[in-house]
């Protein structure tokens, strides 16, 4: 059977061919020393040797800070301008199957009352290329949390390396088919054999029912054990800022005696102000409590709320944490 | 939002000149948050501060800014007036529209000074907005004085407080107060005896009943501030019971052993139990220790055989008083340079080249000569005498850049002295300018150079050598423009004031700053001359620079009335530009304390309800605290503040630039 | 010694520490699940000793567990810490700042020969090119200040002159022209997400509220734009002038890979020159910034 | 609106933005005194007075920058003369650190100006003012530090 095939010498193609349409291409490519998604100009800054981008993709539907909105103080009024958002057609390839999962997480934070435009009109322009995992590190854990290199959840196109380079190409949504479509002089048909996948193995003694059974019991929160396992927690909040389902934000003015402008910007529960009241209170007063909370986040109040994935799985936590603190012996931990 | 309002000075034409006074109070009433503005003529006049009283309470005004001249001329003026008018003064803020823009932009269109005038204004209104109001800071005081010194100065400012009616405790380092003035012969202009000017008023100090002098002492240690410092007076042993001493005398005669009088600055010698001269106050002898055989290898012991009241007790040892007080008077008093440094005057070399205090206590009737003039290397009556003016004074290179005031005049003195003394002898000066401003200085300057012929020659000394028996003295005179030698029998050199050995440690217990030649720097050189940056510190006489007995005498007067006024009420009001901590955040790294030039910040705890610490955090001191706000740029945390300087302060007016 | 020997006296010592009741816990380094990578531990239990380790994979400076921000840590009692030479230089600080009490710690102070940049960086081997320029330059590798030293005597005297990329690149931005460096900075900033990982995994950042939570006012803008970036790195760089100990925590911890190693060990250089100073080994002298002398150089001063 | 007009010289044209922060005691005074006697100097620049130059942070000086100061003036009293003794020593100290964590990040360092200036020193003020202005004025207006805010990150370009 003749499959689309995208050439990886025709990446350049595809490129420009986005950017003549007034697109953006986000992929992986190496910025200090580190493999990250970004915007990027021309093939060759594309970097294809790598297991996950240290950043998740998130950003560029979620940008870390953004304005809002303008004012002008002018005599005793104040003059406040919202902003639009523009939202600019963007693609973003090489994402792994684990994190494009978490656009479903996302998108259902930013719309279950009120609809955050300055998130869906971004995601609405968003075409996710996918493509599954021919590599795989000790920090991987998408098939302990019931995903694989093989999963298509929130894709638009999923590709698949072929023992040549290129990548086989399956749109799976209309966003994706159309993209295709528009592209089109950037794919072809052809043979492929591919690149056998790299499943992650499945964590021994995990078992993500038995999380959930157990966070919902109330005494289960006091449990001594989040102290125990989190003790070494500095709080620094790295791993919210790499997850691809961890959303929260904060709103902040910034100007001067004259203007100023209100921004969205990224927030962290690890963080001591975070819960901080005016008061001084805060119940959030320790950092196992915070890290309990984070965990909590990810495996009953989203998943419970919206049925959506807290967690892919995809270890950037674990990779990036100064002191090692991996989420998964905590899974473990709370599996027993 | 706040109501503040804005009024902005015309400084009659000084700022509207250049700048257009109508026009930023036009702009102003734009800034968010400002009710009312006006421009008006003079806003420190009555009628414009009426005006201001006025507007605060038909609009409410909450906040005031006065955009006039610059704060160190009427911020007071402005603050009292709102005050009046019931809003808190610390709410009231002054832009510097004249000095700082008026006078110094002449842009006769009033373009630049407009543009400047409103960005200062408006910087100064954003940061009137952050103001809290401050309550000044109230301090219980403690009534009694410590003056330091019993020279002419701190005597004078002892006896002016003691009359004032508050107890004064005057320290003393010498076994008897008097200080350089004891020394002195006759006092210019008037020509009246040191000593009988000066003797009734130690003794009026010494019999005081508000007064208690503690000779023989000195300071240690000063903790506190204003209204209460708590200090600590080392009073040395004097090997003598002062209580029960009569003062006979008994003891100095029996006395074997002698050795140099520094009180006769070497030019006699005097016992090792004695009293530095014979009008001592009080009239109690001290053994000087290191001299005596009995204490340092217990021989002798002739004057306690011989004392009556038996108050001679060679086992005797310092003691360490504390006492409180409200105020303190600085009155340490000068040296003289070390002559040393000049080796081309050949003092010390040369015996019969001396200086000036030397000649004072030769030309002294209680002198080791009794005031007949006999140079000390053989006695001799010398007939003529040169006398070198500026011996380290006014030279940069090898002394001091300033000039010592006195030395012009006592050097006219002295040649009088010397003229009704020795007739016939003959005095030059040398000289660089003749220094007389003062009342009847100048006519006495002339009387020494026209009747009593001293010759002066203006000019520099450039070497001095002994040749048979005389006193050569090569110097230039500018005037004629010749070179000079002179055969004297002897030199005297007016050496430099300079501040006494010590000086700077004892500012650093006090905490008061001094210049590079260790004079004590008052608050303002005009304005506050006798007060210093420390509140409750004040200075009198020549431990501030060069001066003569009138103007030690009118400062310690001076000084007195400082301290009269703090105690005139139980508790004194402070500006309320102090730091503060916030407890909540302070990590007791104690940056703070180590950086505060005051001492003002301590290490507090906060206790649970069990009296358990909980936590360490820093403590400022209201009354220790001068404000400068070291402490808050320390904090990395920013858990210190400075009231009235707030960090919230500055961000407005940095945020409005 | 052997790695394997220094455990073993470790794990004896932290028995018998725990046993006694003389400390309450001991924070040192154990093996992730898979033991691929340390992690810090805390033992309070003394049959629990046998998971303390020591080999060139104990990166972090634990020293930052013995400030106030770990309040659950605290809780615990008396703690012995598992310290490397340049940890101990942070500890040194930490009791000059008033943080710790010399008496409040024990210090098991470990002879150490070199850890690795980056865990990630081990391949089983400790080589020089993996080692970071801290250790090329070390002139603690037998702890200064410590209650219990385990490990034979290290006989690595370090360089006189500094080696090392740090150096290197200090030297190279040094030769540029300032709009050259402010391209370097401002690029190497934008990167930053203002995490603030820097300053968790410090220990020198100890202050409970830092001032960038300070709102009132705002002097360090929360967003990570380009300017909030550099107020942010330039105030961490000062409040730490005078104090860091170039531990390299900070560089390690960051997930951008920002080389604050450069920044930080610059103003050690400029401290050292200024000021003869240098953090880390004598508790007993203020450090430098809030202190001074009359005689500070000031040819910039006009 | 903004801060601080442009073009606040007479002859048109760019004029910087400077900002000043000096001390109550020293600067400010010498600044009085070069209005009381009436001396002209550029207008470019706005001060704030603080008691001392020890309460001056290095954030007022960021801040000062980010809020479009073209340069930044920093003066007090001269050492030994400060009213509190010792607080220009302490800041002193902490310039020097400052100084060189500014140069060394690439901020140029005639926009960065430290002095003293005591009370007497009126015509100093003016020299210094107008050199500083004229030397800032020469390099232009501070774009790279202003334009920092609206740069994009580096990721999203």
């Amino acid at each position: 059977m003749k499959e689309k095939i995208l050439r990886r010498s025709d990446i350049g193609r595809l490129i420009d061919s986005v950017g003549t349409k007034g697109g953006a291409f986000v992929a992986p490519a190496l910025v200090a020393r580190q493999v990250v998604f970004k915007a990027i100009k021309s093939a060759d800054e594309v970097s294809f040797d790598y297991i996950l981008a240290r950043n998740s993709y998130k950003e560029f539907v979620f940008p870390q800070t953004e304005v809002v909105a303008d004012f002008t103080f002018t005599g005793n009024k104040v003059d406040l301008r919202g902003r639009e958002v523009e939202a600019r057609d963007t693609v973003v390839f090489g994402a792994r199957p684990c994190e494009a999962t978490s656009l479903s997480a996302l998108r259902a934070v930013f719309t279950w009352d009120f609809v955050d435009e300055f998130y869906t009109k971004r995601e609405d322009t968003l075409v996710v290329m996918t493509v599954g995992c021919t590599k795989a590190d000790e920090a991987c854990f998408c098939t302990t949390v019931e995903l694989s290199p093989e999963s298509k959840s929130g894709s638009d196109i999923y590709l698949r390396e072929t023992e040549t380079g290129d990548y086989t190409v399956e749109a799976l949504t209309d966003r994706g088919k159309a993209f295709v479509e528009l592209h089109a002089g950037c794919f072809e048909e052809g043979d492929a054999k591919l690149k056998p996948l790299v499943r992650p193995e499945v964590i021994k003694g995990i078992d993500l029912g038995k999380i959930q059974s157990r966070l919902a019991q109330r005494e289960n929160y006091a449990d001594p054990v989040w102290g125990e396992l989190t003790r070494k927690c500095i709080g620094c909040g790295a791993c919210t800022y790499v997850c691809p389902t961890c959303h929260c934000f904060d709103i902040t003015d910034e100007g001067t005696a004259f203007e100023a402008e209100r921004r969205k910007n990224w927030d962290s529960c690890q963080y001591e102000s975070f819960t901080l009241h005016a008061s001084g209170h805060n119940p959030r007063d320790f950092q196992f409590k915070r890290w309990r909370n984070r965990f909590m986040c990810k495996f009953t109040y989203y998943p419970n709320k919206f049925s959506s994935k807290g967690c892919v799985g995809c270890g950037r936590c674990v990779r990036v944490c100064p002191v090692r603190l991996d989420i998964t012996e905590a899974m473990e931990e709370l599996s027993k | 939002m706040p109501r503040i309002g804005v009024f902005v000075c015309q400084c009659g034409n000084n700022i509207a000149a250049t700048v257009d006074t109508k026009k930023v109070a036009e702009d102003m009433a734009k800034v968010p948050g400002v009710v009312y503005t006006c421009d008006y003529k003079f806003m420190c006049s009555s009628p414009g501060q009426e005006m201001l009283k006025q507007a605060i309470k038909e609009q409410r005004l909450d906040g005031i800014i006065v955009s006039a001249c610059s704060p160190h001329m009427h911020e007071k003026t402005f603050r009292k007036a709102s005050e009046a008018a019931g809003i808190n003064p610390y709410r009231c803020e002054v832009t510097n529209i004249r000095e700082q823009c008026s006078w110094v932009h002449h842009d006769q269109t009033k373009r630049v000074g407009t543009i400047k005038s409103n960005d200062l204004t408006r910087m100064t209104i954003e940061r009137l907005k952050k103001n809290s109001p401050l309550t000044r800071i109230k301090i219980p005081v403690k009534k009694k004085a410590l003056v330091i010194g019993g020279g002419i100065a701190g005597i004078q400012a002892a006896l002016d407080i003691a009359e004032g009616g508050r107890e004064v405790i005057l320290v003393e380092k010498e076994p008897s107060i008097g200080g350089n003035m004891a020394r002195l012969s006759e006092t210019f202009p008037t020509m009246d005896c040191s000593q009988c000017i000066l003797t009734p008023k130690m003794v009026e100090a010494e019999l005081h009943e508000n007064i208690k002098l503690y000779t023989y002492s000195e300071v240690e240690k000063v903790d506190g501030y204003i209204g209460n410092f708590t200090v600590q007076i080392r009073r040395k042993s004097k090997y003598v019971d002062e209580d029960r001493c009569t003062g006979c005398g008994e003891c100095i005669e029996k006395c074997p052993f002698k050795t140099d009088s520094q009180f006769e600055l070497g030019l006699t010698k005097r016992k090792v139990i004695y009293t530095p001269f014979p009008q001592s106050v009080p009239n109690v002898p001290v053994i000087d220790a290191p001299n005596c055989p009995k204490i340092q290898k217990d021989k002798c012991g002739a004057c306690a055989i011989v004392c009556g009241p038996k108050c001679i007790d060679f086992k005797m040892e310092d003691k360490i008083v504390t006492e409180e007080f409200g105020a303190i008077v600085v009155a340490t008093g000068y040296q003289l340079m070390p002559n040393e440094r000049f080796d081309e005057y050949g003092y010390g070399r040369i015996k019969d080249v001396i200086n000036g205090m030397q000649f004072e206590r030769l030309a002294s009737s209680s002198g080791p000569t009794g005031g007949e003039i006999r140079r000390p290397s053989d006695g001799k009556v010398p007939k003529s005498i040169v006398f070198i003016q500026c011996v380290g004074s006014r030279d940069e290179k090898k002394g001091v850049s300033y000039c010592s005031k006195v030395c012009c005049m006592y050097t006219a003195k002295h040649t009088m002295l010397y003229s009704h003394k020795v007739h016939g002898g003959q005095s030059y000066v040398f000289y660089m300018d003749i220094r007389s401003g003062g009342k009847r200085y100048e006519e006495f300057t002339r009387k020494a150079i026209e009747k009593d012929n001293a010759m002066y020659l203006r000019g520099r000394v450039s070497r001095v050598y002994e040749k048979d028996g005389k006193v050569m003295v090569q110097g230039a005179d500018t005037l004629s423009g010749t070179q000079v030698e002179i055969e004297a029998d002897m030199v005297v050199l007016a050496t430099a004031i300079v501040s006494r050995d010590g000086a700077d440690t004892l500012a650093q217990r006090l905490g008061i700053g001094y210049d590079k030649y260790k004079f004590y720097n008052e608050y303002h050189p005009k304005l506050k001359p006798v007060e210093t940056v420390t509140a409750g510190i004040y200075l009198a006489g020549t431990c501030m620079g060069p001066m003569d007995i009138p103007e030690s005498v009118a400062q310690g007067s001076a000084a007195a009335s400082k301290v009269l006024a703090l105690f005139s009420s139980d508790e004194m009001a402070r500006e309320p530009i102090t730091s503060v901590v916030n407890k909540v955040t302070c990590n007791a790294c104690w940056d703070c304390v180590t950086a505060c030039p005051y001492s003002a910040i301590e290490r507090d705890t906060i206790k649970n309800r069990q009296g358990e610490v909980v936590r360490w955090v820093a403590k400022v001191n209201d009354g220790v605290c001068q404000g400068c706000g070291v402490c808050v740029a320390a904090c990395r945390s920013k858990s210190i503040d400075l009231k009235g300087y707030t960090d919230e302060q500055v961000f407005a007016a940095i945020n409005a630039f | 010694m052997t790695d394997k020997d220094m455990e073993k006296t470790l794990r004896e010592k932290a028995r018998e520490l725990l046993t006694s009741g003389e400390v309450k816990v001991v924070i040192g380094w154990g093996w992730n699940r898979a033991r691929t990578k340390t992690t810090p531990i805390f033992i309070t239990n003394p049959d629990e000793t046998d998971r303390l380790i020591f080999n060139p994979l104990c990166v972090n400076n634990l020293s930052v567990y013995l400030t106030r921000k770990f309040k659950d840590i605290q809780a615990l009692g008396r703690p012995a810490i598992v310290a490397k030479g340049c940890d101990i230089k942070n500890i040194v600080v930490l009791i000059t700042e008033a943080q710790v009490k010399r008496q409040d710690v024990f210090i098991i102070g470990m002879v150490c020969e070199g850890m690795v940049y980056r865990q990630e960086l081990w391949k089983g081997e400790l080589t020089p090119e993996i080692m970071p320029t801290k250790c090329h330059n070390c002139d603690v590798r037998n702890p200064h200040v410590a209650d219990f030293v385990i490990g034979g005597r290290s006989a690595f005297t370090p360089p006189e002159a500094p080696v090392g990329m740090v150096f290197e690149k200090i030297k190279a931005l040094d030769g540029q022209a300032p709009s050259e460096r402010w391209n370097f900075w401002i690029n190497e900033f934008s990167r930053c997400i203002k995490c603030y990982a820097c300053r968790q995994v410090c220990s020198l950042c100890f202050c409970e509220r830092c001032i960038t939570e300070k709102n009132m006012p705002q002097w360090i803008e929360t967003s990570a734009h380009q300017r909030g970036n550099l107020s942010w790195n330039l105030t961490r760089a000062m409040h730490l002038v005078g104090r860091c100990t170039f531990c390299g925590e900070c560089e390690r911890a960051c997930p951008v890979n920002i080389p604050l190693n450069l920044l930080n060990q610059k103003m050690i250089g400029v401290v050292k020159d200024a000021f003869d100073f240098r953090s880390g080994y004598d508790e007993k002298t203020h450090p430098p910034m809030i202190v001074f002398s009359p005689d500070d150089k000031e040819n910039f001063i006009k | 609106m903004s801060g601080h007009e442009e073009q606040s010289g007479t002859t048109g044209g760019y004029e910087p933005k400077i900002m000043a922060f000096v001390c109550n005691w020293c600067t400010y005074a010498g600044a009085d005194l070069a209005g009381t006697s009436r001396m002209e100097y550029r207008p470019n620049v706005r001060i704030i007075k603080l008691p001392c130059t020890g309460r001056i942070d290095p954030l007022f000086i960021i801040k000062a920058f980010e809020n479009g100061a073209d340069g930044v003036l920093v003066s007090g009293c001269h050492p030994g003369d400060c009213h509190y003794t010792t607080g220009n020593y302490h800041a002193r100290r902490r310039w020097i650190g400052f100084k060189h964590l500014m140069e060394f990040t690439g901020i140029d360092m005639r926009r960065l100006h430290f002095s003293w200036v005591s009370a007497s020193e009126a015509i100093k003020w003016v020299d210094l003012i107008n050199n500083v202005t004229d030397e800032i004025k020469k390099l232009g207006p501070f774009m790279e530090y202003r334009g920092l805010k609206d740069a994009p990150p580096q990721a999203a370009e």
